[in-house]
């Protein structure tokens, strides 16, 4: 690594906890220091370093040809990465708010997504950037948007809850040959309670397989992403009742892990699912059918989920708090489903 | 212009100044980031349309350039500052924010979203327009940058196509930026259309200008492009310009600007005292209304049993909604 | 009805047995006699007819002003549409292929669909238009929509699977004050045994709706669009062997009409969802989430589905008639399911 | 031009030409709808390009001029006839339709959706080569209707920005259409980058500006815009146009025009005698690879039970997959 490195990226090295986007920082900077192929393109991620500032002290380091300002046309610029991934770099595409996705949907799934089913091989291309509510940020800066890509074949995401999942992950992201959609959650970027100290070596987390977040008997809850940390929460108030809570954290939602939630669902009997995201076809559905498919002779009561309310994400605090899913929803749910 | 006309734009001018010198005092209250301020060329663009409380004015989205314009079409400070402290009484319920909101009657169309895509949507009112035959138009306020996205040039193509009333103003940026096209008259041409530049141009001419592009428009003339530049550098210079301009042509004396300004501080500096005291939003109403099919809230708060053999349930604890 | 009206809207006047596109012409026609603020736009739908003649002779009777032919621009156009809109007019855009809607995803998602969330009032909008496979008409002219909208709170979603249907929820899609996507299959636009006669006079159908196309006592079926045929077909076959399929038509997927499906499940105890649209994401997962959270404790058997496969649709026969659920595959789960 | 080249285009032209006539004599295989046939001034375009065999020339996509473009990158025959019978040795296992498909050592970039979106994506392959400052360039052709969509002016847009080596071809359309921005010059001069429009220029002519064009990309001079007039209607005559224009100069002979006729028919009847015979796709190969996570297809067909008493349950019938 260069001596004049910025200091988020530099956490790591000098054996100190890092923050969930400092760990975003250092993949990007070590892969990209890794391998000549990668680059960077977004909106004001140069000079500016950012909306968030992950790439603060890129383009000094790695210069303008690899850290790629971009004009506000999410479609083009993405078609644009897809076509130098073609030619054999890997871009890495920051949307300056996941929100900003919408106008690359069509590229993205008719393009991107279809790349090495017609034949015109493996495009690597990660796209990247902020996501979720809890900011006050309204309808258009707080979305999820996993669910606008999780129906088609041909994509990965990647939603990791800790900073060193989202160095691991996204490293495996870059290196991934297919595209991967990632999405790194606002509300855990500074968070101090999520720093952490990340191995020194290079730090890879394979993608596709869940982890295991808190182990337990009686109740499984699958989540990612911020609720991870609203779900532990949940289990320690839970386990004061005695409700011993397994929390299986999915950090990739596509593919699905769908060995390890089979395996805790046949365990403990009772299945409940946490997402932000809004409900009606949200992830849940799908945890469901496999479930269904494959431990339906397991289940000691019926499959329920606790997610954000069916409405845009409200601008004012009031109504944010009211719509996103909260601990004590959680909690109440945990305890109907352990007594069921 | 008329006399009438100039002591609006004056009054407009001060009440925006007002807001924004109050904003920033408030502590509590912030313009969202992407707001230009007011530029009072805003305002006496936003002028030379038609207006109406009754819905059957001309439309205007103010974009980036709220709150000149959506001043110039009647929206008042209260509603400004009840959308900014999202208070249950705001126009959207604090459901979403913004310096602008929809009122259709008064002809306002609210927009706090991506560049590009209100030229759209005005191109689609203005092709309501054309095809009742009502001497209606559009004008929309887009950042330059609106230029980079494909959903400008769609929104404007449709336009040209059609050749309906619509004005879009696109008014330059502060900042860096890149790949903008800034050859707006160029563009223009490629489409077909009219375009205009503004810069130092005097607030007559400017008024001049605009009604005409206006009248064009209505009468079936198609769409002008205006290109609106130093928007961000001279922003409050330009509404002291103004009122002078309008002191030395003798449109109004001194003592009459200071009234104006004063009656616009106080309408303003009452809006900042009422909504200290109004209540946030009220969550079950607020958004009970917007959700289309969704299942009640929370399914493992029932009351009854969802057993066949009918064993009742003790009620759930926490909320239950629906 | 003006009396040079083209033939294919007049079937019903004349008593004569419609087909599925001639119903969704006479819904078309009809409305815009109706009320003079309903419009239509669209890639050449004018003097051309459209990509399948839905609006021949359309533009000769109500002008080219009402029948509108666009540029190759479908987020700028359903933008305009939603403009028009506000302004009263009540605009049916049709996609030449529901395919195309992608790149207007953005504008439906982020701006018509929260019309009414933002203060802007009720958004009246009908985007409609064919989808679906069968046709070997490849990953761009077969895809079927529906889970790239299910998931955006303030739409409606609506997918026929007769004439009658077609012919009434079109008309309550362009009298309702929501936006609605609308889906024809084109397997159902011109088939033979599809042909019926429609009531005579104004018929609506309502939005939200189920409607069960077949009784029975032992496994419901839950489906909609061509596959509701395909449904009845095995649901025969099933009866051969004694087992009385229940066959629920959602007809309208968004809302869903959950209390016609949890009250078929707890009366059957068993729930086979099956969809044209690939398998991963589909809309069988908030259904069974549905079912789960109202009749667990009825479920006989776990929540199975039959589904195409993950994968875009191919364009060669041999491949696209593997990717598609069959008959046979209905009757092989709804044996098994009914064993179980 | 160079007699290599001359003859190159002649033996391409005449290859194009019989494939469309055996196409059309077939009875079982159809251009898709979309295609606007061979134009052999699209090959000449294709001609002025680097050829390479080892995914290190210049990169094409021929969107609907294809199979022209095709052929001049190299595809042969054989190809185009698996691509349209679906065989399942087709270059993409009958998976995907159209007339092009990719194949990266020989430049060769394939589509068959909407239009513009090659547009963008060839720029960021020209991107690809400016940032490795390698000697290699971008060809995409595009229906001229591409202007009317948004992902075309992004993909324009971000070329322009960043000058990169590309050289868009935008084919006129026979078709109606409406809202089309014809003034090609005029939105190339709003983007800032270079203009040529063709039309009953000759073959040399073409070849001489298209070369420049490819020079001057490749030197990092930006993208060129060029408008392909009257594709639709002379289509054929245009190569028996080249072929008289190539006998009356003296580069070829009547004698060689006609071997290189029948060089070029001998192998594409060949191609078709041999589809014939060749088997369609087998569906577990063509689909396995492409599926990423999907669970196995169908999980009813399980042999094990899912019982956790362990009670085994008969095999299903019905195809097990995975
Ligand atoms: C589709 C989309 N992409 C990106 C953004 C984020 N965004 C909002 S405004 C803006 C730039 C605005 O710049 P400018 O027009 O110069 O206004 P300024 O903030 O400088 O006053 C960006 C990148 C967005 N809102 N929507
Ligand atoms: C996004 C999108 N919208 C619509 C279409 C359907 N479509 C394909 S080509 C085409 C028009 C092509 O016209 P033209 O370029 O003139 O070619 P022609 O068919 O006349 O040869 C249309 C509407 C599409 N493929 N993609
Ligand atoms: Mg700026
Ligand atoms: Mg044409």
């Amino acid at each position: 690594m260069s001596t004049d490195a910025p200091v988020h990226v530099t956490r790591t090295r000098s054996g100190k906890p890092a923050t969930f986007l400092e760990a975003i920082a250092e993949a990007l900077w070590e892969e990209m220091e890794r391998d000549e192929r990668v680059f960077l393109m977004g909106e004001d991620i140069g000079a500016y370093g950012g909306a968030f500032k992950v790439t603060r002290g890129f383009i000094e380091r790695f210069g303008a040809s690899r850290v790629i300002d971009t004009p506000i046309s999410e479609g083009g610029f993405t078609g644009a990465a897809a076509g130098a991934a073609h030619m054999g770099l890997r871009p890495v595409v920051e949307m300056q708010f996941m929100d900003f996705i919408s106008p690359a949907y069509d590229v993205l799934t008719n393009y991107v997504a279809t790349s090495l089913y017609r034949g015109a091989g493996p495009l690597p291309l990660v796209v990247r950037g902020p996501v979720g509510g809890g900011n006050r940020g309204g309808p258009f800066h707080s979305q999820n948007v996993e669910m606008a890509f999780f129906h088609t074949p041909g994509l990965k995401i990647v939603y990791p809850s800790t900073p060193a999942d989202a160095k691991g992950l996204l490293k495996s992201a870059i290196r991934d040959d297919d595209p991967v959609i990632f999405e790194e959650h606002k509300g855990l970027y500074r968070a101090p309670h999520c720093r952490e100290l990340l191995p020194q070596q290079d730090h890879v987390v394979p993608i596709g397989r869940a982890r295991t977040a808190l182990e337990g008997e009686d109740l499984t809850i699958v989540t990612y992403g911020l609720m991870v940390h609203r779900s532990l929460e949940a289990a320690a108030e839970l386990a004061r009742d005695r409700i011993r809570v397994e929390v299986i954290d999915l950090r990739t939602l596509l593919p699905l892990d769908e060995e390890t939630i089979v395996a805790s669902v046949r365990k403990t009997g009772k299945l409940l699912i946490v997402h932000e995201d809004t409900r009606t076809g949200g992830i849940a559905g799908e945890i469901a059918m496999r479930v269904n498919e494959r431990a339906f002779e397991w289940l000691d009561g019926p499959i329920l989920r606790v997610t954000a309310i069916d409405s845009p994400v409200p601008f004012s605090g009031e109504l944010e708090d009211f719509f996103l899913p909260s601990v004590a929803d959680v909690v109440t749910a945990g305890r109907y489903l352990s007594r069921y | 212009m008329s006399r009438d006309e100039i002591e609006d734009l004056l009054y407009q001018g001060y009440q925006g100044r007002r807001l924004e010198e109050g904003v920033r005092r408030s502590g509590f209250l912030q313009w969202p980031e992407h707001a230009v301020g007011i530029d009072t060329r805003s305002i006496v663009i936003s002028r030379t349309m038609k207006h109406a409380v009754d819905g059957r004015g001309d439309l205007c989205c103010p974009g980036p350039m709220s709150p000149g314009p959506a001043l110039a079409f009647g929206a008042t400070p209260l509603e400004f500052l009840r959308q900014l402290a999202h208070r249950g009484t705001s126009p959207a319920a604090a459901r979403a924010g913004g310096l602008s909101w929809t009122d259709l009657r008064r002809g306002l169309i609210g927009w706090d979203g991506p560049p590009g895509m209100m030229t759209q949507v005005l191109a689609g009112a203005a092709l309501a327009f054309a095809q009742r035959g009502e001497n209606r138009a559009a004008l929309v306020f887009e950042s330059e940058k609106a230029l980079d996205t494909g959903g400008w040039h769609e929104g404007l193509n449709f336009a040209a196509a059609r050749r309906v009333p619509i004005i879009v103003v696109l008014v330059a940026s502060g900042s860096a930026g890149v790949g903008r096209v800034r050859q707006i008259e160029e563009v223009a041409r490629a489409y077909g259309i009219k375009a205009v530049t503004i810069d130092q141009d005097s607030h007559a001419g400017i008024f001049a200008t605009l009604r005409g592009a206006r009248r064009r428009a209505a009468l079936g003339g198609g769409p002008t492009l205006v290109a609106l530049e130093g928007a961000t550098d001279d922003r409050w210079q330009s509404h002291e310009e103004f009122a002078s301009w309008a002191l030395t042509e003798g449109h109004v004396t001194e003592g009459e600007l200071e009234s104006i300004r004063r009656a616009a501080a106080a309408g303003v500096d009452h809006a900042f005292a009422r909504i200290v005291k109004e209540p946030g939003p009220e969550p079950h109403d607020a958004l009970a209304a917007v959700r289309i099919g969704s299942p009640p809230l929370r399914p493992w708060t029932r009351l009854k049993s969802p057993r066949p053999d009918g064993v009742a349930e003790a009620p759930m604890e926490g909320p239950s909604v629906n």
